[in-house]
C-alpha cells in the first residue's frame, strides 16, 4: 500500500468548554473514497476544518503525503493539497455564479486585470460539465439551494486537488442530482482522485465509499472497509449501542371511514397549480418530488408562510387561513420549516424559549411568560424528544444539528396541532436522531394528529400511510404504504421504467 | 468717572476681596470659533487683572442642555458667582433658576436671557451688528444684489443679525435685493453655496458675512477662484462686511479685500463679565446710566440690566487701532 | 454567563465612582447625584427607545430629531402667535398629548418605510433626521420657544421625594421595559425578531406588526424624552436634540445592546446611560481643560467598549 | 439587471438637471457645472473611502473627523507658532505628506480595533469620531488655521483645462477605484469579504489583512478629502468635517452601496455624490426659503432612496 495521502494523528480541538475533537485520527490512502460518519456533533466538520487548514488543531498533527501540513496562512499550499465543499455555504450571494466559481483565482488578462470574458467562458464550461443549468451571470444568491450546492461542488472539484472533502454534499440535493454527483465522483476516482465523504445517508456510504471511519463523542472509534461493516454494525459504532432499525409501514393504518381532517381543493400558488388532496385523522401523508416539483411551496402555503393565488383548504370543516402563520397556528396547524438555520431557530435564544415560541401567549396571564411554566414546558419537551442539552437555559446554537432539529420539532408540537407539516424534517440529522424524530411522528399520529411529511428521502417516507409524488407543480402519482423503493424513485424522477 | 451710576460701584481693581468672596465659574458656549477661543484666552488674563479667582472654563460644546448641566455642576462645586455666555436666550432659563435657588449671582455675556434672574448682561448688540453691516454695504452699493451668508438659523445671534440686516435693508435701501445663504456656521457649506449663487448672480455687489471666523476664508477663496476678488476701489469690487474682529479680517481690510468688520469685543466681554461677577460677589449693585468704559447700562423691558458694550465697525481708517482686541492677540 | 454580559460595565462604573469620590468631595454629594440623574433622564428615554429598536435588529437615527420636533409642535399649538406659536392656543393637555402623538407618528412613518417598503433603516432614518431637523427650523422660524405653560416644564421642575419626576419617569420606563423584555411574549418577540426574523415569522410572530409597533413606541418615548429635555432646559431651541444620537448609540452599545439585533438588556442600557452621565459630570468636576474634555470623553467610551469586549469575551460584530 | 441597479439614480439625476435648467438659466452654465464639481470633490473622496469600507461590510464614521484632524495636523507642523502652529515649521512637503499619513494611521487604528479586537465597527468609529473631534479642538485650541503655505490650497485653487485639480483628483480616484473593484482580484476580494467573510477566507483571501488595508486606504483618502476641503474653504476651522458623515452615508447609500456589505459600485457612489451636489446647488440657485431648505434636501434624499428601491426592485435590508 502506498503512503497515506492525508493523516490526522491524535488531533484535538476545543471550543470553550466544548471538546469538539479529542485524540482523533484519520488515515486516507490515495485512490479510495473514504467515508467519515458519526452522529451530529461528533466532530466531523471540525475535523474537516483542521484538514483544510481553516483552523489549527489544539494538539496532534496533520500530514499530507507524510509531510507536515503547511502553515495556516499559506492558503495556496493548502488548496493545492485539498479541496472542500463545506457544510456551511461558501457562496457569496451578491456575486455572479461565474465569479463564485473563481473567487480569488479569476482568470487574468494583461497587467493583472481580470478577464471577465474568460471567466464567463470557463465558468460556463465548468457548469456544463456538471449539467448545472444556470446562467453564469446569474446572482448566486438567487439560485435554488440545490443549484447553489452544485456550484459549490463544481468549484471544489475544479481546483485540481487530488484530495477532495465533501461535507454532507447531498443534504440539499434530489435523487437525480445525487446520482449525477456519484457518477462524477466515480469517474474522478478512476482518474486517481481521493475523496473524504461525509453523509448521514448511510446507504450513500455503501454506494460510493470503500473505507469508513466512525467518530463518536469527539473520538475516533473505528476505521474499516465498508464491506466489513454492515449497516447494523456501523450504526452501533456510531451510537455506541445496538439499535433495531425501524421498519417501514407496510399498509395504511387509516381506513376510508376515518373522517377527513384536511381537504385541499384546486389550490394554486408560486410553483404549483390546481392541487387537490385530502388527509384523514391520524394519517401520515408523504409528499415527494424533485426540488422543482412545488412540494415545498405547497407545504408552506398550508402553514401560512405563503399566500396561494387560488383554491381553498379546509381543516376540520373550517377554511384554513392563508398567508398568516399566527392564524394558521391558532387554527391547529404546526410546522417544521424547511431549513432550521433559516426559519427554524433563533440561535441566541435558549432551548426553552425556542421550543415555546409558538405558545408564548399561553404561558401566563396577559401575555406574561411565567418562567416556571416556560421551564416546565421546556423540560417536558426535552424529555419527550430526548434533546441532548445542558438544560432549557442553554442557547440553542450550542446544540448539535440533530438536537437543534428536535427543538424545531418541539416548537411545532407545542401548540398541540391537529395537522403537523414537516418539511425535510431530518435534513442533516444523524440516524439515531432521525429514528427518534420519526418515532415522535408515530406517537402523535396515534394521538389523532394528521401529519404531512415533505421529503424525498425514502427513510422519511417509510412511516407514511400514503405517499403523493409531485411533478411540475401537480400531483402525479399516489403510492399506498408498501411501495417499492425503485417505483417511488422512478416516479419522483419522472422516468417511466419499461 | 464712576463706574455706572450706582453709588457703591467700584472701579475694577486688582487684588482686594476677590479671593475671600469665593471662586467664580465661567461657562463658554463653544470653542470651535476663533471668537470664543479668544474670549476663552482673555478669561484667565482678565481674572488675574481683576483679582477674581476662577475655575477653569467649562465648554458647553454648542449643546444648550449641556449648558444647563454645566451650570448645575458649577453650583455643585460651590462657586459664588457664574459668568455664562448662553447658547440661547431662552434655553438658559432653567440653568439660571438653579443658580438663583442657591443665591448665586450670574452674569450673562453676549446673549440676554429671556427671563430668569441675572445680575448683569454684558453684550454688544447683535442687532446692531446686522444694522452696521447693512448701513455700510447699503451706502456703498445702493442698488443691486447683496448676499447675506447666515449662521445657524437656530442660534439667536445668527437670527438677530439676519433680522436686523434684512429689516434695515428693506427700510433704507429698497433698491437692494438680498440673497440668502444659510450656512450653519460651516465654511464648506458657505463656499459651495456662494459658489453656486455667484454663477447665477455674477452681478452681486455686496456680501455680509455673519461670522468672519468661519466665513472669511471660504468667501475670499471662492471669489478668488472666480476672479471676482478685486481690491477696494476697483469698479468690480464687491463690498464685503464681516463680523467678529479677528486678526485675519483686519489683514483682509488692510489688503482691501474686504471693507469692514464689526468687532465683537472679546476682551471687553471677558473683562466686564468678570468685573460684574466680582461686583456681585462683593454685594455691589448697579443702576441704569452711562459707564466709565464708553457704554451704557440700560434697563431691559423684563427688568434686567444690560451693559451695552460698544462694537466698533472696523474699516481701513481705524484698522490699526491698538485698542481693538484683534490687534493684540496672537 | 448571560447575566455576566449585562453586568460587564458595572466594574467600570464603580471604578469611575470611586475615582470621582477622590477627585472631588462634592461628587458623591446628594445634590450632585441628583444632578447626574436629572441631566441623564432625557438621554435615558431616548436610549431606551433606541435599544428597543436595536434589539429588533433595526435602527432609527431620527429619534434625535423627534426630541426636538415633537415638543416643539406640542408647544406651537399651545402658545400664542406673539410667542412664535401657530396661534391656535389649544389647551395645554392637547399640546402635551400632541408631543407623544407626533413622536408616534414619526415612528410610524419610519416603520412604514422600513417594514413595508423594505428600505434600509439606517439610511431612511438618516434622511428623516435631516428632514425633521429642517422642519423644526422651519416651523419655529429658528426661534427658541419658551412661553409654554408650566406643565411643559413640570417633568424636570417638579420633584417627588427630592428627585425630579423626570428621573422617576425614566426609571419607571426602564423598569416596565425591562420587565416586558424579560417576561412578556411581546418583549421576547423583539429578541426573536432581532435574532432571526424568518424564524420568528415561522413561529407565528407577526414580525411586521411588532416591528411597526416598536418604531411607534420608540417614537413616542423619544417625544417624552424631548419633553423632559424641554423641562430641563426651560425652552425649546431649534437645535434641540441635534447630535444627541451619537451619545444615544454610544450609551446603548456600551451598555451591551448589540448593533445587529437580538441581544441586550435594559439594565445594561441603563448602566450605559449612567456611565456617560458620570463621565461627563466627573470630567467637569475634575476641571479637565475644556479643550480636551471631548476627546477624553470619547476615549473613555472607547475603553468602556473594550472592557465590555474583554469581560464578555464576545466579538461584537 | 446588475447594470440597471447601478444606474438607478440616473433618471432622478437627469430629472433634477432638467428641472434645474428651467429654474435658473445659469444652472447649466459651464461655470456652474464646475462649481458643482468643485464643491463636491471633497465629499467625493470621503464617499469613495466610505464606500470601500461599506463594500467589505464594515463602517467607519470617524472618516468625517479625519477630514478635519488630518489637514490640521499637517498644517500645525508647518505654520509658525505665531499662527497657532506647533512652531516646528517643517517643510511644506512634510506637512502635506503628514496629512495622508495621519489619515492612514487613524484608519489603521480603527482597523486594528475592528479586525483584531473584533469590536463593532459602528460603535468603535463613533467613539473615534468623538475622540478625533475633541483632538482637533484641543490641537488648534479652537482657532481657525489660515496661514498655510500655498500648496495646502493648490488642489482647489489650481485648475487644469479650466477644471480644479481637486475634481481631476477625485475623478481619477473614482476611476482607479472603479477599475480595481471591477478588474482586480483585490477589488473583487472586497465584495467577497462583504458578501460572505467565511467563504472569502476559505477561498484563500486574507480577510483580516485586506480589511485592515481598506481601513488604511480609506483613512488616507479621507485625509486627501480634508486637504481638498482645506483648499476649497481656504482655512481649517475646528469644525471642519463635523456632521459630514451624514452626507457621506447618504451619498453612498443613495448611490447604491449596500449598508450590509458586498454590493455597490463606484459609478453608483459617484451618482450619489453628484445628486447631492446638484440638489444643494439647485436649492441655492432657486433661493428656496432658508428656513425650509434643509427639510427639502432631506426629503429629496428620501425620495431618491425610494426611487432606487423601486427601480431596482430589491429590498435594501
Ligand atoms: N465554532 C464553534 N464554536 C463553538 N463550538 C463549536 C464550534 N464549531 C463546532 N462546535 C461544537 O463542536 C462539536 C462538534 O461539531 P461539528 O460541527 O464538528 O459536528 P459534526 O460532526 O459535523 O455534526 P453534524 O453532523 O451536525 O454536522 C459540536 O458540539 C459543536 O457544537
Ligand atoms: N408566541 C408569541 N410570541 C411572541 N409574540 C407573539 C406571539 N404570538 C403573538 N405574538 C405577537 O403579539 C402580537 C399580538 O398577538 P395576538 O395573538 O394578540 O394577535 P392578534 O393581533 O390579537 O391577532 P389574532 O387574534 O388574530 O391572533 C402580534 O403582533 C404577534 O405577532
Ligand atoms: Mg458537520
Ligand atoms: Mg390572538
Amino acid at each position: 500500500m502506498s503512503a497515506p495521502l492525508v493523516e490526522a494523528i491524535g488531533v484535538g480541538k476545543r471550543f470553550g468548554s466544548t471538546v469538539a475533537l479529542a485524540d482523533a485520527r484519520l488515515t486516507v490512502v490515495p485512490g479510495e473514497s473514504h467515508a467519515l460518519v458519526g452522529r451530529n456533533g461528533a466532530g466531523k466538520s471540525t475535523l474537516v476544518s483542521l484538514l483544510t487548514g481553516l483552523q489549527a488543531p489544539d494538539g496532534g498533527e496533520i500530514r499530507f503525503g507524510g509531510e507536515p501540513a503547511p502553515p495556516l496562512a499559506d492558503r495556496d499550499a493548502w488548496r493545492a493539497r485539498v479541496a472542500c465543499v463545506y457544510q456551511r455555504s461558501t457562496i457569496v450571494p451578491d456575486l455572479t455564479v461565474g465569479e463564485n466559481l473563481f473567487i480569488n483565482r479569476q482568470p487574468l488578462a494583461g497587467f493583472g486585470r481580470i478577464s471577465w470574458k474568460r471567466l464567463r467562458a470557463e465558468g460556463r464550461e465548468l457548469l456544463d460539465q456538471w449539467g448545472v443549468e444556470v446562467d453564469v451571470d446569474a446572482r448566486a444568491g438567487d439560485l435554488a439551494v440545490e443549484d447553489r450546492q452544485l456550484v459549490e461542488i463544481a468549484r471544489a472539484l475544479s481546483y485540481g486537488a487530488r484530495f477532495i472533502i465533501l461535507d454532507e454534499p447531498t443534504a440539499q440535493l434530489d435523487n437525480n442530482e445525487i446520482e449525477r454527483l456519484f457518477a462524477r465522483m466515480r469517474a474522478l476516482q478512476e482518474s486517481g482522485v481521493t475523496f473524504l465523504f461525509i453523509s448521514h445517508h448511510l446507504q450513500e456510504v455503501y454506494e460510493v465509499c470503500q473505507t469508513v471511519t466512525v467518530l463518536r463523542d469527539a473520538r475516533w472509534i473505528i476505521t474499516a472497509p465498508v464491506a466489513d461493516l454492515p449497516r447494523a454494525a456501523l450504526v452501533e459504532a456510531m451510537t455506541g449501542e445496538a439499535t433495531a432499525l425501524g421498519e417501514g409501514v407496510t399498509e395504511s393504518r387509516v381506513g376510508p371511514d376515518v373522517p377527513v381532517r384536511l381537504a385541499v381543493s384546486g389550490l394554486s400558488g408560486d410553483a404549483f397549480t390546481d392541487v387537490s388532496l385530502a388527509v384523514r385523522r391520524g394519517e401520515v401523508l408523504g409528499l415527494a418530488g424533485s426540488s422543482a416539483s412545488g412540494k415545498i411551496e405547497l407545504a408552506e402555503s398550508l402553514v401560512g408562510l405563503r399566500t396561494p393565488s387560488g383554491g381553498s383548504a379546509v381543516l376540520d370543516g373550517e377554511a384554513l387561513p392563508f398567508g398568516d402563520v399566527r392564524r394558521a397556528l391558532d387554527a391547529g396547524v404546526g410546522c417544521v420549516p424547511r431549513d432550521r438555520h433559516h426559519e427554524g431557530l433563533v440561535p441566541e435564544l435558549s432551548v426553552g424559549e425556542n421550543s415555546a415560541m409558538t405558545i408564548a401567549g399561553r404561558l401566563g396571564k396577559y401575555g406574561v411568560i411565567a418562567p416556571s411554566r416556560l421551564r416546565a414546558h421546556a423540560e417536558r419537551a426535552i424529555a419527550d424528544l430526548d434533546i441532548r442539552t445542558e438544560g432549557p437555559g442553554q442557547p440553542v446554537n450550542a446544540l448539535s444539528g440533530g438536537n437543534q432539529q428536535k427543538v424545531v420539532m418541539a416548537r411545532a408540537l407545542a401548540t398541540d396541532p391537529r395537522l403537523l407539516v414537516l418539511i425535510n424534517p431530518t435534513a442533516g440529522v444523524d440516524v439515531k436522531s432521525k429514528e427518534a424524530l420519526l418515532a415522535v411522528v408515530d406517537r402523535i399520529r396515534a394521538g389523532g394528529t394528521s401529519v404531512i411529511i415533505i421529503s424525498d428521502e425514502l427513510d422519511d417516507l417509510r412511516p407514511c400511510d400514503r405517499v403523493l409524488v409531485m411533478r411540475h407543480g401537480s400531483i402525479a402519482d399516489e403510492f399506498p404504504a408498501g411501495w417499492h423503493d425503485h417505483d417511488l424513485v422512478a416516479s419522483i424522477e419522472g422516468v417511466t421504467r419499461d | 468717572a464712576g463706574c455706572g451710576s450706582t453709588k457703591d460701584a467700584a472701579r475694577p481693581a486688582a487684588g482686594g476681596a476677590g479671593a475671600e468672596a469665593g471662586r467664580a465659574g465661567v461657562v463658554l458656549p463653544l470653542l470651535t470659533s476663533p471668537f470664543w477661543q479668544a474670549y476663552n484666552n482673555y478669561v484667565p488674563r482678565m481674572a488675574k487683572e481683576l483679582g477674581v479667582e476662577t475655575l477653569p472654563t467649562v465648554n458647553s460644546n454648542s449643546d444648550p442642555a449641556q449648558q444647563v448641566t454645566d451650570i448645575n455642576n458649577l453650583v455643585t462645586q460651590g462657586v459664588k458667582g457664574i459668568v455664562v455666555s448662553p447658547l440661547d436666550s431662552a434655553a438658559i432659563v432653567a440653568g439660571l433658576r438653579q443658580a438663583e435657588n442657591k443665591g448665586i449671582p450670574v452674569v450673562a455675556v453676549d446673549v440676554a436671557p429671556e427671563s430668569g434672574k441675572v445680575f448683569m448682561i454684558v453684550r454688544a448688540n447683535n442687532r446692531a451688528y446686522g444694522e452696521k453691516a447693512c448701513k455700510h454695504i447699503g451706502d456703498q452699493v445702493k442698488k443691486g444684489k447683496v448676499v447675506q451668508i447666515q449662521g445657524d438659523l437656530a442660534s439667536v445671534n445668527g437670527r438677530e443679525r439676519s433680522e436686523a440686516f434684512n429689516q434695515c435693508m428693506k427700510a433704507n435701501y429698497p433698491d437692494i435685493k438680498v440673497l440668502e445663504i444659510p450656512a450653519e456656521w460651516k465654511s464648506d457649506v458657505a463656499a459651495a453655496k456662494l459658489d453656486g449663487l455667484l454663477n447665477a448672480n455674477p452681478d452681486v455687489k455686496g456680501i455680509y458675512l455673519q461670522a468672519g471666523g468661519v466665513y472669511l476664508a471660504p468667501t475670499l477663496q471662492t471669489l478668488k477662484s472666480k476672479g471676482m476678488l478685486r481690491p477696494a476701489g476697483d469698479d468690480k469690487h464687491i463690498v464685503i462686511v464681516s463680523n467678529d474682529g479677528i486678526p485675519q479680517e483686519f489683514d483682509a481690510i488692510r489688503k482691501g479685500e474686504i471693507d469692514a468688520t464689526v468687532s465683537q469685543p472679546a476682551d471687553a466681554y471677558a473683562r466686564y463679565g468678570l468685573f460684574y461677577v466680582k461686583a456681585a460677589m462683593e454685594g455691589k449693585t448697579f443702576r441704569p446710566g452711562p459707564t466709565d468704559h464708553d457704554s451704557e447700562i440700560v434697563k431691559l423691558p423684563n427688568g434686567l440690566l444690560e451693559d451695552q458694550l460698544a462694537a466698533p465697525l472696523v474699516t481701513k481708517e481705524n484698522v490699526d487701532d491698538k485698542a481693538l482686541w484683534g490687534n493684540s492677540v496672537k | 454567563m448571560r447575566r455576566l454580559r449585562e453586568l460587564a460595565l458595572v466594574p467600570a462604573l464603580v471604578a469611575l465612582i470611586v475615582l470621582g469620590a477622590f477627585v472631588n468631595e462634592n461628587f458623591l454629594s446628594y445634590a450632585n447625584i441628583i444632578s447626574i440623574l436629572g441631566s441623564s433622564a432625557a438621554l435615558a428615554m431616548v436610549v431606551l427607545a433606541e435599544s428597543l429598536i436595536l434589539i429588533t435588529g433595526k435602527i432609527d437615527l431620527s429619534l434625535e430629531s423627534v426630541v426636538g420636533i415633537a415638543p416643539a409642535l406640542g408647544a406651537l399649538v399651545v402658545i400664542p402667535a406673539a410667542s412664535a406659536g401657530f396661534g391656535l392656543e389649544l389647551p395645554t393637555a392637547v399640546g402635551l398629548a400632541l408631543i407623544v402623538v407626533v413622536g408616534a407618528l414619526v415612528g410610524a412613518f419610519n416603520g412604514f418605510l422600513v417594514v413595508k417598503l423594505r428600505l434600509n433603516a439606517f439610511i431612511v432614518s438618516l434622511a428623516m433626521l435631516i428632514v425633521l431637523r429642517g422642519l423644526l427650523v422651519g416651523a419655529t422660524k429658528g426661534k427658541t420657544l419658551f412661553d409654554m405653560p408650566e406643565p411643559f416644564f413640570a417633568l424636570a421642575t417638579t420633584t417627588f421625594l427630592g428627585i425630579p419626576i423626570s428621573v422617576w419617569l425614566a426609571a419607571a420606563a426602564f423598569g416596565v421595559a425591562g420587565f416586558f423584555l424579560r417576561y412578556h411574549r411581546l418583549g421576547r418577540a423583539l429578541y426573536a425578531i432581532g435574532g432571526n426574523p424568518a424564524a420568528a415569522r415561522a413561529a407565528g410572530i407577526r414580525v411586521d406588526r411588532v416591528l411597526l409597533g416598536v418604531f411607534v413606541v420608540a417614537g413616542a418615548l423619544s417625544g417624552l424624552g424631548g419633553l423632559i429635555q424641554t423641562g430641563y432646559v426651560g425652552a425649546i431651541n431649534a437645535n434641540q436634540g441635534a447630535n444627541m444620537i451619537f451619545m444615544v448609540m454610544a450609551a446603548a452599545v456600551v451598555g451591551g445592546i448589540a448593533m445587529d439585533g437580538g441581544r441586550g438588556t435594559m439594565s445594561g442600557a441603563l448602566t450605559g446611560v449612567l456611565l456617560l452621565g458620570v463621565v461627563t459630570n466627573l470630567l467637569t468636576l475634575a476641571q479637565v481643560s475644556s479643550f480636551w474634555i471631548q476627546s477624553i470623553q470619547g476615549a473613555i467610551i472607547l475603553v468602556a467598549l473594550m472592557i465590555a469586549r474583554v469581560t464578555t469575551g464576545r466579538a461584537q460584530e
